[in-house]
């Protein structure tokens, strides 16, 4: 497939285009700057219909094999169309566990069946897919999960508790990691990973409230709950090898992803626009110039990250710290979001005391709201403390 | 090698008194008592935000006229009678119109005729609820007000962040009468229907309304006598600012305590989490901030005390100080905390979430750090 | 005596007079802004003849007793001395190891002979006093010194060495941590403190140049040194005890000084003039408004310090954490030192590059001076880290 | 859950060639080899600062003219390709008149007529010294000078932080003319006995003095051609603040290497030190300050490259962060390397010392950061 550059401004057009024709009109209810974000059954409604819109469009999955439902063609395509989703601030492409994780992952490690049965679905919007890693009480220690699954003639017997799923309610399948034999010499070695269905008796998910008073979450609940044997991905004892690649994908701009489109970003240009619009002591408080001095510093931390992306592809630029770039890009970009957003919240004058139902908020609360949102990346995937151990021992090689 | 000592020559007055001592104590058993973590949870989507019988209870403790004249039935205490018992309150999350209430009185001291004192102190000391509306939008920096009152004294416009007003009995407002700023009063029963439009808040403890005053007519001696409105204003504004950040530090201090308890209780890794320093490292920023808070809330509440009343050039960097202390230190902790209990800190069941809403109200109210910074420069460095 | 309000300040006008008159000239060389900094003859020969003319005034040990040198007046009067000292930005009065820890440790603990042979060369400034605490290998670790000190007759012989030795070269005394018994049952019980001299056969001190490029502090080695028996102070074991309320009295400014004046502050007032006097963009940089907010952030902070320094004083609003405020004041301010300092060497444009020996350097380069010197502080007495420890585990409550 | 994605729809390029690779890795290799540490402290009293033996390998490398056209003798290639050198020489410390030469060729290059560039530019890919002399006091926002060409073509006043004075046979001087701003040269035999008095810098790596140029006469042809002397003033300054930075990046790099072997070698409470996050976590944010600026650098270097030597907004701007933000990184790293270090940190033996003391000095060249905020904040913000 044609990738030179006159081509490529032509798809850019192409899609500019189309994006200008379909994307949805403002559903007059709060949409979801994340994917985790999807609280209620209107919104839901919502982004199944416009995933399904854009894939049917030919603008999903791209680079994923065209035998499986996708378009077979090179990923600069699919990131083409990305950008300009973010560029035309359209709504989230929201089954980003199937999209982003399990897919790639059964498309790399699965069986020829397992490929036929789930890739197509998860494109469509068909089969909503939830994650099943972290447990109550094991918050930032993947690799102690307790939730056991024992084998049963044709079946799995799952006992146990998994939290943070994300789209559970809605859930159609999972990936699921649970111990197949707490006896393993590590255990590391113990863990095993399936494709489990959520229908199936004895699963039960309860929404869990957050602290933007919104839903989106759940904990996961197997209580004797049965799953068809095939449901195990590879063998039993590979669950930690599986799980740690999909967390790669997680971690990475450049793995298999059918889009890596999965958020509105709020950037420092929204907060230009933000600060322009409030009143202060009578003045646009754009002009404040300690505003602007602070504005200054967010849009060059924005912009070195942005450079940080472009630099950890040119590896004679990365001799000194080979590993730094690629294992703080996530703590630099939550933090940093975090900071933004509560600045943004202080800014407001007496408005920053509003919150989202408030038809005079402003930009209907997205600071707040996306502030307190911000902590699932300041939290999830490994607090920013924890991440900060990793980067100090692995890029720096610090002690433990 | 290693100490350094600040000169001490200039007079940095903090006293507390007996007296004083008292009220603290007795607020904070009062508060305790009546706004533990689950009856402030209980509140939270009720519609007033307080429970009839606590605010009963707090007038018979004579609060609501501890800063108001013997004259009027209160017990003729300044500001920094006040300071201990908001600084509880705060400690608890306790909401009360209090707040609104001592701010109406205060003005009312200030700006009212004796006649118009007589006619609404005494209802005040015996708990009728007041609020103020100064507000046009959300800028408390802009020192003029579009809304209007007309020659004929009808009134036009509405009103922003009227705390409380789902209660209030009487609304001291801000207007523009004849081409300069007064203070006018409206009874609730003067209100049309509607008029009172709840704001959505951040913080879901707190109450507060957008306001349509139009087409009031008010009488002649609704019209407070003072016309020397703007520095009336500004003083209210300075006390506003103070009460909220004695506020803001015991709420802080309940913050860290909430941190300070779960890092002592859960464990990762085989150790509590308190024993990473990435965590207690920055709990001792907070406990700093929080302390500096307190102080420098006490130390206005002394130059208060030390003014009868009367705001000078101290005074009022020392509660511009106090609100952008008690701002940093809660803003800081509410977050931490929320951080800090990890997953947990991302649910609503988590108590974190009660006490980083606060922050984001918290710092509104009177002008947030950077406004009062703002302010200082001139008092400062001229 | 006398301590009403009227008499007092009389007394503070009759200071402040006879300091008018009595403050020598600038000497041409540059003052120690704190007793750590003397490094030269020149300077040395400056305070000692300052300070004893302060004695000879009146004005230093005013509430020591009357038979040992002092004044046996109300501390209240020493205080106001030392308030107009500060006033004044008088000349630092400099033997503060003996006026502020040797001193007043004699005072309490000492025996009648201890006192009458020691109090008076302290407050004359005839017997410079040096510490020996700290080693090379347990900076921040006290408990753990190796010095070993061995009776032998009616001597104890002394070998091992002390690092951070404050006038170590000029020093005629040293108040000395050592082990009398390695085989004690802990190692603080094996622990004796001596008032020893230095000029005893076996010790050496070797000057440690520092950051600023000067002198200032050295490494004094003991190589079977002999003292007396007789300069053991208490009994043998106790060393740990009086180290410990020798250091009560560096952290509280409530100790038996005989001044608690040891330092020329740089202050927030300092930096405005600073930022009145350097132009940037053609102008004072203090109408810069990114500037002004920083300085006011400052000052805030440094009345922070002195609020709760008089809120301490207050025990019914210090319910909440009784300890913090006694264990925070030396991290609070030696870090806001820093910032401030550091802050200030970035305002001034290019002079910013200049040094204490250049004549075009600003304020001969007193902040950058003060900034490097400002680690001892940070450092020494324990880290910023480990005094953040401290505040954590005993005020906070928090688990080691 | 976790994954923050930043748009990319704009460009941010970054390229780095086979020929830059060639040139960084020679430079590290001969920086490594003639700018030990030791050899760095021999250095530190020495009235130039570097050794010409030094100087003329460099020379030989052909670094003096790789930004030179090659009508002169150099490589023709762009300020991209001095970049990877000054970084470095940051790295090791290396003290050479790289940098000063490197400004004057640029500006002559710029400002001089062909006759004035055949005159000086050969002598300068050769190894003659040349430097800057813009400077007439601390304020390097200023936008005017006050040193004087007379009609009658004598110099009067003196310039301040002349890098490298005291071995450089050309001085580029920033005077006025007629009413307006001219660069003139002047030779070092023209300067009179004493003229020029060395800094005392905090950075004894470095040299610079104030020379005075009063009384020096000029021929004609040594005032340079070009009457835009604003703008040309402001390239130099920009490329000025970049190769800082870039020398900055490198320093900051090495300075961390010191104190991660600190961190990992010296034990306290029986563990290595680093293990603790009070140390562990500002290392990190010391390294993601370096890699931001890093990445700054090389994009600048990018932009330099298709620019052509044209500098427009967008490489205005990535001059200016990257300067920014190369101050922030070196001035974290410096001031914990001491910290750090404990007692030995605060040794002048210590090798944190060079680096807290090349911190001060590397902010303070073509612009400290609020310097550049201010800059950056009508081109980002309008």
């Amino acid at each position: 497939m044609n990738t030179d550059p006159d081509t490529l401004a032509a798809f850019r057009q192409e899609v500019s285009a189309w994006l200008e024709d379909n994307i949805p009109e403002d559903p007059g209810f709060l949409l979801p700057l994340t994917f985790m974000e999807v609280g209620t059954d209107e919104q839901l409604a919502f982004l199944v219909a416009w995933q399904r819109k854009v894939y049917e469009a030919g603008y999903l999955g791209m680079s994923w094999p065209q035998e499986y439902g996708g378009r077979g063609m090179p990923k600069v395509y699919q990131d083409i169309v990305d950008e300009e989703l973010a560029n035309h601030k359209a709504p989230i492409i929201f089954n980003t566990i199937g999209l982003g994780w399990a897919g790639p992952l059964i498309l790399e490690m699965g069986t020829e069946a397992e490929k036929q049965k789930y890739i197509k679905g998860i494109l469509t919007a068909e089969d909503i897919w939830c994650q099943g890693f972290s447990e109550p009480d094991h918050g930032s220690d993947l690799g102690n999960a307790q939730t056991r699954a024992v084998r049963d003639g044709d079946e799995y017997v799952i006992n146990g508790s998994k939290i943070w799923t994300t789209h559970g309610p809605y859930g159609k399948y999972m990936i699921l990691l649970a111990r197949t034999n707490p006896e393993a010499k590590s255990k590391y070695a113990g863990l095993s990973f399936f494709l489990s269905p959520m229908q199936a008796p004895g699963i039960t998910t309860s929404p869990i409230q957050k602290i933007t008073g919104e839903y989106g979450f759940a904990q996961t609940f197997f209580d004797d709950a049965r799953i068809p044997a095939e449901c195990l991905m590879g063998e039993e004892g590979e669950g930690w090898k599986l799980a740690m690649r999909t967390l790669e994908y997680e971690r990475s701009v450049e793995g298999g992803q059918a889009t890596s489109y999965c958020l509105t970003s709020i950037s420092s240009d929204d907060l230009i626009e933000t600060c322009r619009s409030i009143q202060r002591d009578g003045k646009p408080l754009l002009e404040d110039p300690v505003v602007q001095d602070q504005l200054v510093q967010f849009i060059l931390e924005e912009k070195n990250l942005q450079l940080n992306n472009t630099r950890g592809k040119l590896p004679d630029l990365c001799t000194d710290y080979p590993l730094s770039l690629m294992l703080s890009g996530k703590l630099e970009a939550t933090e940093l979001c975090r900071r933004m957003r509560q600045y943004a919240v202080s800014l407001q004058g007496a408005k920053g005391g509003l919150y989202i139902h408030d038809n005079d908020a402003l930009d209907g609360a997205i600071w707040q709201h996306g502030y307190f949102n911000n902590f699932s990346a300041t939290i999830g995937g490994g607090t920013s403390q924890v991440q900060t151990n990793i980067i100090a021992e692995h890029a720096l090689g610090l002690p433990k | 090698m290693g100490f350094v000592r600040y000169e001490e020559n200039k007079s940095y007055s903090m006293r507390f008194s007996e007296e004083q001592k008292m009220i603290l104590e007795s607020a904070r058993s009062f508060c305790q008592d009546t706004s533990s973590i689950e009856q402030v949870r209980k509140l939270l989507e009720s519609a007033q935000g307080y429970e009839d019988n606590v605010w009963q209870q707090l007038v018979e403790l004579g609060w609501t006229g501890i800063a108001i004249a013997e004259a009027f039935g209160g017990s003729e205490l300044g500001i920094e009678a006040v300071v201990p018992i908001v600084e509880s309150m705060g400690r608890n999350l306790s909401a009360t119109p209090f707040i609104s209430c001592t701010l109406a009185a205060q003005l009312l001291l200030r700006a009212a005729s004796p006649e118009q004192q007589q006619r609404w102190l005494p209802k005040m000391v015996e708990g009728q609820i007041a609020t103020l509306a100064l507000l046009d939008n959300e800028d408390w920096g802009a020192d003029n007000t579009t809304h209007q009152l007309s020659d004929d004294l009808v009134l036009t416009g509405e009103k922003w962040f009227v705390d409380d007003a789902a209660t209030a009995e009487l609304f001291i407002i801000l207007t523009q009468y004849q081409g300069s700023a007064r203070f006018v009063l409206v009874e609730r029963n003067q209100l049309s229907e509607g008029a009172i439009k709840a704001h959505a808040l951040i913080d879901e403890t707190k109450r507060s309304a957008k306001v349509d005053f139009t087409g009031v007519t008010v009488s002649a001696d609704a019209v407070l006598a003072a016309d020397n409105v703007e520095a009336i204003l500004a003083d209210i504004k300075l006390i506003g600012a103070l009460l909220t950040a004695a506020e803001a530090v015991g709420t802080t201090s309940s913050c860290l305590n909430l941190v300070v308890d779960y890092l002592n209780t859960r464990k990762q890794f085989g150790k509590p989490i308190g024993s990473f320093q990435a965590l207690k490292h920055p709990s001792v920023d907070i406990l700093i901030k929080l302390e500096g808070a307190r102080s420098q809330v006490y130390h206005a509440a002394t130059l208060f005390e030390e003014g009868k009343g009367e705001i000078e050039r101290d005074l009022e960097i020392a509660c511009r100080m106090a609100k952008a202390s008690a701002n940093d230190a809660l803003l800081m902790a509410g977050d931490r905390a929320v951080q800090f209990h990890g997953g947990m800190g991302f649910t609503y069941e988590c108590d974190a979430q009660l006490y980083i809403r606060r922050a984001q109200w918290s710092q509104q109210q009177f002008g947030d750090s950077a406004h009062h910074r703002k302010r200082l420069a001139p008092l400062l460095l001229n």
